[in-house]
């Protein structure tokens, strides 16, 4: 908490207006919370608590009004809440849950897949101008953070100013913003019961330009390509943990469904596939919230995958956002009479 | 290579149409309203396609009588539609002309400014032999 | 572990000839399970059935495998050989080393090493094998038919003949579909209504057939053998029971403007009405979008000629729930609507009709009182031009693909009686091709142009252009005279393309009957099974499966009524085991299996369950067994796997791969 | 010169079989004896969508260099829809394979009707001829390579 102080005294005086403004932003949604904690209307909140940095903001339910000393929403919440209220939905009495833009459209898959209960949910619609990434941060030779500023100043701010031990940074927010919010799907919350803070769509980029440029490469380079990232992997489970479409009650690689979770496939089947897997049972499922890249400790860009899933169901069925509404059909359940064959993938070359 | 089999080929390819489709029905002779003066019918052209008669076809005196007002085209309940078969004919008989034909540079100033485009598109058509 | 018996078929020399059995039989020793391997030249024999039973009692086997033939052939002989020795039918596997293997190769040692291949997959399936056993589900019996045209009247006959009682439900006020609003019939030219009414009476008078008309089916739920019909009955404003049909009420009716639908328009009718005169039920029902009384609460006129006390101007809809065992569709056909076709003038002159409409004004009892004359001047047309295939045979999205079918005969037919009732008056046919076949069909055909001198002209009409005059300026061409044909007619008649009855897509979904993309509902297999949906329990019934002439359409109901019978005459079916069933504690509730189920066979409950020590309400997804046909679609879309299809299972087609890729 | 051929490689090559249509296509192969080569293993299933893309991975995983999956032609369908799905399925999944580096020859999908004993076993060839092109199949297994 003291860090935010800090960081927002050291705001210039031109995003002096919009500090205040944020600053009310999150005081709003703490007001809010305990406000409809009060009043009996929720029985927890669902937000996040500031973490032991600077930048690691992790989820947390706030109960009593207490709790929200360490309340926070800033740049670094990146963390996508809807998953978590499927959980929450077992609970006794509703939960406020905050989302982002773009945790709505997870949200609504899930409710379309039943797994969330719309009236176990108050949902507050929070304001988003782009999340940080603090590997993007680091990865400017920035070492040695003690404190960040500019984080929670998402209107105006441009520039975050970093207190380090080897003293004071600064780099450009943009520069610093996850590759999510470059594609973002946009500001609007596809549900919510009232919003608090305003967003802003950071869209500056095309979010198939990687996937295309992967697409052009011969097969001898797309292999070796994603033979040098998937070796990365190790098999930590954080994208599977983390994704939102993820939220079987037993993977598929946990059960004996499959043989999969047999020693000897863990060992072959598993270690080779389950990425591809992973990304085929999301398909058409995936909202692209990106989650699964963010956590991954090893830097994997797990989101191509996806992406060229969503690419392809594009192209070849017609735009499809998952979680933009609630049609039960998605497009691997559904088809055309005049569908592509799949000979096309050879056809493309 | 010429051959009559690359010249009806040519026809379809420019055309888009796939010949074998016509059900012979004769809606395109019964639309055209240059019936009479055609030696080749309308719903002949398509026969003239499938057996790749394309020299019989561009010598034709119908070649230069279709007047390209689409009757057939637009009735057509099979989509063969021999006026563009027709027009694709025509093509074939310019394209092999190599380049004995004006230049698009020279065709401005052989231009009345005045003359309403569609009447110079319908001209182009029948007159380029 | 299972013990399992292989057994290895020579098939006289088919299998024996290129692959070495007896090397087979000794390379399935080394597989995990087996117990027991054997050859035999015709293992399908009784002598080789008695090996297996044998084999079985002997060696206490758990499993079979034979290798032999396609089990397309023979699985269902080795199951029951299987079962008569006390081992569960589905615990048998086949190796296909013929067809699939000794057939089509020639080297023996590749097609050795194949079969062996097979034959590991095979052991490694059957190691995985679990007993099924066929369920049970029970039989309402009862029939529903919807529609109740000639398809529905006949099915509901012959099923009431068997001894089941039948529902029709009708949509119009009256049963008798079109083919009450036809004069004669081709090739006999019987009068319509006197080989129909008769059929209309019988069902009326039956005691095992209910009729609901002016109603509608309103929701299906269930399966084979016990379907939940909703049947909305909408309100007639007329009480059936006390209706005595005296007619008073619609000669009283000051509202007569409305256009007759029986008449396709061409005359009016009163706010309260019976659509023919021949009508079953025989009473009447108010157009509340006509009737005076609805529209401005004023008259009130029928209710006080009524002398029974009928008019029930409070009368609401009422919901019908009836349980059925089989359900028949019969919806019919309509003719396409000719708007598209602006080059025929249908629009534009009252003298261009359609065959429908010609059939109207030949028929007594319709809006000229059968006498052929033109609708704008009401003389007597002395040129008659017929055009074929309007909207039939179609590429593009004016018409239908398909051929009508009727077209040629009923159009030779009209040619034929306006010849014979008015001699002096030239009939015209345009046509593409003449299509009859069909018994005395040609015959017929050239009747009308032999016997009655109708004019037959192979070419399809480009225009019909109105005259100032009053005529029709008919341009066509003769292709086999090569001669564009200019004719003027008073009268025109358009062979439009007949359509399904646009309803049946509706009622296709509630059924989760299969329909094709011109509305014809899809049978189960085209050749074989013509009058079953692929759905159970749904049967089809004249032209809503394809076009069809009154003789075809009689046979059909006939077809699609013992089908229904001899679903109804069992009373218990048993299912289908290879079914899909769920894992509770893995299913996640997320309903992405019932989106991809082609027969509503998947529903979702909440349910107790206890995961581990965790009691918790889920939602789970329940697989009806006596609706999953066991296609497996549901199993791909599982992203957990909790849905898994029993006897292709995913571990067994999994140790099927790793067999054959060892 | 199967021997030949068994010198230098023979490709493991799995067919997935939907019961109604390609299977008893390819019982028609076999009894109208139009061979193809022994390379083929065909697995019975009762519709192309109840193959599972894991299937075709784990196909791969153990070694096959080539899978193919026929069903009922589009509208043909026993299950009446059933060949839709897998038609999506195996378009996305192909997609996927292509663009992870496995050469997109590897996979392939054939409507085969129970008349088309001819159809099967030319497609057999050209499957088989394809796969004996592109050698063996190792990208797949090698996809994770720890060592890197």
């Amino acid at each position: 908490m003291q860090e935010f102080v800090k960081a927002t005294s050291q705001a210039g005086a031109s995003s002096h207006l919009a500090t205040a403004g944020q600053r009310e932003s999150q005081t709003r949604v703490i007001n809010r919370a305990k406000e409809l904690l009060a009043d009996g209307t929720v029985a927890r909140v669902l937000g996040w608590k500031a973490g032991d940095l600077p930048y690691n903001p992790e989820p947390a339910y706030f109960e009593k009004e207490e709790d929200f000393a360490d309340f926070v929403y800033n740049g670094f919440c990146g963390a996508n809440l809807s998953k978590y209220m499927i959980e929450a939905s077992k609970l006794e009495g509703k939960t406020l849950v905050c989302l982002k833009p773009c945790d709505t459209y997870s949200f609504q898959e899930l409710m379309k897949e039943h797994r969330v209960d719309r009236d176990k949910a108050y949902i507050i619609g929070v304001g988003c101008k782009g999340k940080l990434d603090i590997e993007k941060i680091k990865a400017m030779g920035i070492k040695g953070i003690q404190s960040i500023s500019g984080a929670e100043l998402e209107d105006e701010a441009e520039t975050l100013t970093i207190q380090t031990i080897y003293g004071e940074k600064t780099c450009a927010y943009k520069d610093a913003m996850l590759e999510r919010c470059h594609v973002c799907k946009g500001k609007d919350h596809m549900i919510f019961d009232e919003i608090i803070g305003e967003s802003k769509e950071t869209k500056d980029a095309d979010r198939f330009t990687e996937v295309e440029k992967i697409e052009a490469m011969s097969p001898e380079e797309k292999f070796a390509f994603f033979q040098k990232e998937l070796s990365k992997c190790i098999r930590c489970n954080a994208c599977r943990n983390v994704c939102p479409a993820c939220s079987c009650r037993k993977c598929v690689f946990d059960s004996n469904k499959f043989d999969s979770a047999q020693k000897a496939n863990v060992d072959s089947f598993e270690e080779k596939m389950f990425h591809i897997i992973r990304a085929f049972h999301v398909a058409g499922r995936c909202t692209d919230c990106g989650e699964c890249s963010r956590v991954c400790p090893q830097g994997i860009p797990l989101h191509l995958f996806n992406r060229k899933f969503i690419k392809d169901i594009d192209e070849l069925y017609g735009e499809y956002q998952a979680g933009a509404d609630l049609e039960p059909r998605t497009p691997l359940t559904d088809y055309r009479f005049e569908d592509a064959e799949p000979g096309i993938v050879a056809e493309r070359g | 290579m010429k051959t009559e089999k690359n010249r009806a080929e040519l026809i379809k390819e420019i055309s888009g149409v796939n010949p074998l489709k016509c059900m012979k029905c004769g809606k395109c002779s019964a639309s055209c309203p240059s019936y009479n003066e055609m030696d080749i019918k309308p719903h002949q052209f398509v026969s003239y396609v499938i057996n790749e008669d394309i020299e019989s076809l561009v010598n034709s005196k119908s070649l230069w009588k279709c007047l390209s007002c689409f009757a057939c085209v637009e009735r057509c309940p099979r989509d063969v539609k021999p006026g563009k078969l027709i027009d694709a004919a025509r093509q074939i008989v310019v394209r092999e002309r190599d380049n004995t034909y004006l230049s698009p540079d020279e065709v401005p100033e052989l231009l009345d400014p005045e003359t309403p485009q569609q009447l110079l598109v319908s001209a182009f058509r029948r007159y380029r032999r | 572990m299972q013990r399992i018996g292989v057994f290895v078929c020579h098939c006289g020399t088919n299998i024996a000839a290129t692959v070495d059995v007896k090397k087979v039989v000794e390379m399935a020793q080394h597989e995990p399970g087996v117990v027991h391997a054997e050859d035999y030249a015709y293992m399908c024999s009784e002598a080789g059935q008695e090996l297996i039973h044998k084999a079985i009692k002997e060696k206490k086997l758990t499993g079979l495998v034979v290798c032999s033939c396609s089990p397309r052939m023979h699985e269902t002989t080795f199951r029951n050989a299987a079962e008569k020795a006390g081992l569960n039918p589905y615990m048998v596997e086949i190796a296909n080393i013929r067809e699939h293997c000794s057939w089509i190769h020639k080297d023996i040692g590749e097609a050795t090493e194949k079969a062996v291949i097979l034959m590991r997959a095979a052991i490694a399936k059957v190691n995985l094998d679990a007993p099924l056993k066929p369920g049970e589900s029970k039989v309402t019996k009862r029939a529903l038919v919807i529609g109740g045209g000639i398809a529905g009247i006949q099915t509901a006959l012959d099923i009431a003949e068997a001894g089941y009682p039948v529902d029709i439900v009708e949509k119009t006020p009256s049963i008798g579909g079109r083919m009450s609003q036809l004069d004669k019939t081709f090739p006999t030219l019987d009068c319509s209504s006197c080989i129909l009414t008769p059929k209309m009476g019988e069902v009326n008078a039956h005691p095992l057939i209910n009729i609901y008309t002016y109603s509608e089916v309103e929701s299906v739920a269930g399966f084979v053998g016990d379907f939940t019909v909703e049947i909305r009955k909408k309100a007639r404003s007329v009480d059936m029971d006390k209706c005595t049909g005296c007619g008073l009420c619609q000669e009283k009716c000051p509202s007569k403007k409305s256009l007759s639908e029986f008449n396709r328009g061409l005359s009016t009718r009163s706010a309260i009405y019976t659509p023919f005169a021949q009508a079953v039920p025989n009473v009447p029902v108010i157009d509340r979008e006509a009737c005076i009384k609805f529209k401005t609460g004023k008259c009130g006129i029928c209710s006080k000629v009524c002398q029974a006390g009928a008019i029930d101007y409070d009368q609401t809809d009422e919901i019908v729930t009836e349980k059925y065992g089989a359900i028949v569709v019969a919806t019919g056909f309509d003719m396409i609507k000719l708007d598209k076709y602006d080059e025929y003038a249908y629009s534009q002159s009252k003298d261009v009709i359609t065959s429908l409409e010609l059939e109207r004004i030949m028929n007594a009892a319709g809006p000229t009182g059968g006498h052929l004359e033109r609708l704008s001047d009401g003389k007597d047309p002395k040129e008659i031009v017929f055009i074929q295939c309007v909207g039939s045979r179609c590429a593009d999205d004016r018409g239908k693909s398909y051929c009508s079918k009727i077209c040629c005969m009923y159009t030779a037919k009209h040619a034929m009686l306006i010849r014979d009732k008015y001699p002096d008056t030239n009939v015209t046919v345009f046509y593409i091709d003449v299509r009859t076949p069909g018994k005395n069909f040609d015959e017929f055909y050239r009747r009308a142009v032999e016997d009655y001198g109708v004019n037959y002209i192979k070419g399809q009409v480009g225009k019909v252009i109105p005259q100032p005059n009053g005529k029709l300026l008919v341009q066509g061409a003769d292709l086999l005279d090569s001669k564009q044909i200019l004719k003027e007619a008073d009268m025109v008649v358009l062979a439009a393309a007949i359509e399904p009855n646009p309803d049946v897509r509706k009622i296709a979904t509630m059924l989760t009957a299969s329909i094709d993309t011109n509305n014809f509902l899809t049978e189960a297999h085209a050749k074989l099974r013509p009058v079953e949906s692929p759905t159970a329990g749904i049967f089809l019934s004249g032209v809503c499966q394809g076009p069809k002439d009154i003789p075809e359409t009689v046979s059909q109901a006939g077809a699609a009524a013992v089908k229904a019978i001899g679903l109804l005459a069992k009373d218990k079916l048993l299912t289908n085991p290879c079914t899909a069933h769920s894992d509770e504690l893995m299913c996640n509730g997320c309903s992405q299996c019932a989106n991809v189920c082609p027969y509503g066979a998947i529903t979702y409950e909440d349910r107790e369950v206890n995961d581990h020590g965790i009691r918790e309400r889920r939602r789970i997804a329940v697989v009806n067994d006596a609706l999953c046909q066991g296609c497996g679609a549901c199993t791909v879309t599982c992203p957990s796997g909790a849905m898994d299809l029993q006897g292709f299972s995913n571990r067994q087609i999994l140790a099927e791969v790793d067999a054959i890729c060892r | 010169m199967s021997i030949e051929k068994n010198e230098e490689f023979r490709p493991k090559i799995v067919a997935f079989c939907c019961n109604w249509c390609s299977y008893a296509g390819a019982d028609l192969a076999g009894s109208s004896r139009m061979s193809y080569s022994a390379d083929v293993k065909i697995i019975r299933v009762p519709c192309s969508c109840r193959v599972n893309p894991m299937f075709i991975l784990r196909a791969f995983e153990r070694g096959a260099d080539g899978v193919i999956m026929c069903g009922c032609h589009p509208g043909d369908c026993h299950y009446t829809s059933g060949n839709f799905y897998a038609r999506r399925r195996m378009t996305l999944l192909f997609s996927m394979l292509d663009y992870i580096g496995v050469e997109s020859g590897r996979t392939r999908v054939e409507w085969v009707s129970a008349a088309e004993g001819a159809k099967f076993s030319q497609t057999m060839h050209e499957f088989v001829d394809k796969i004996t092109s592109l050698g063996k199949n190792v990208r797949l297994e090698d996809l994770r390579c720890r060592n890197l």
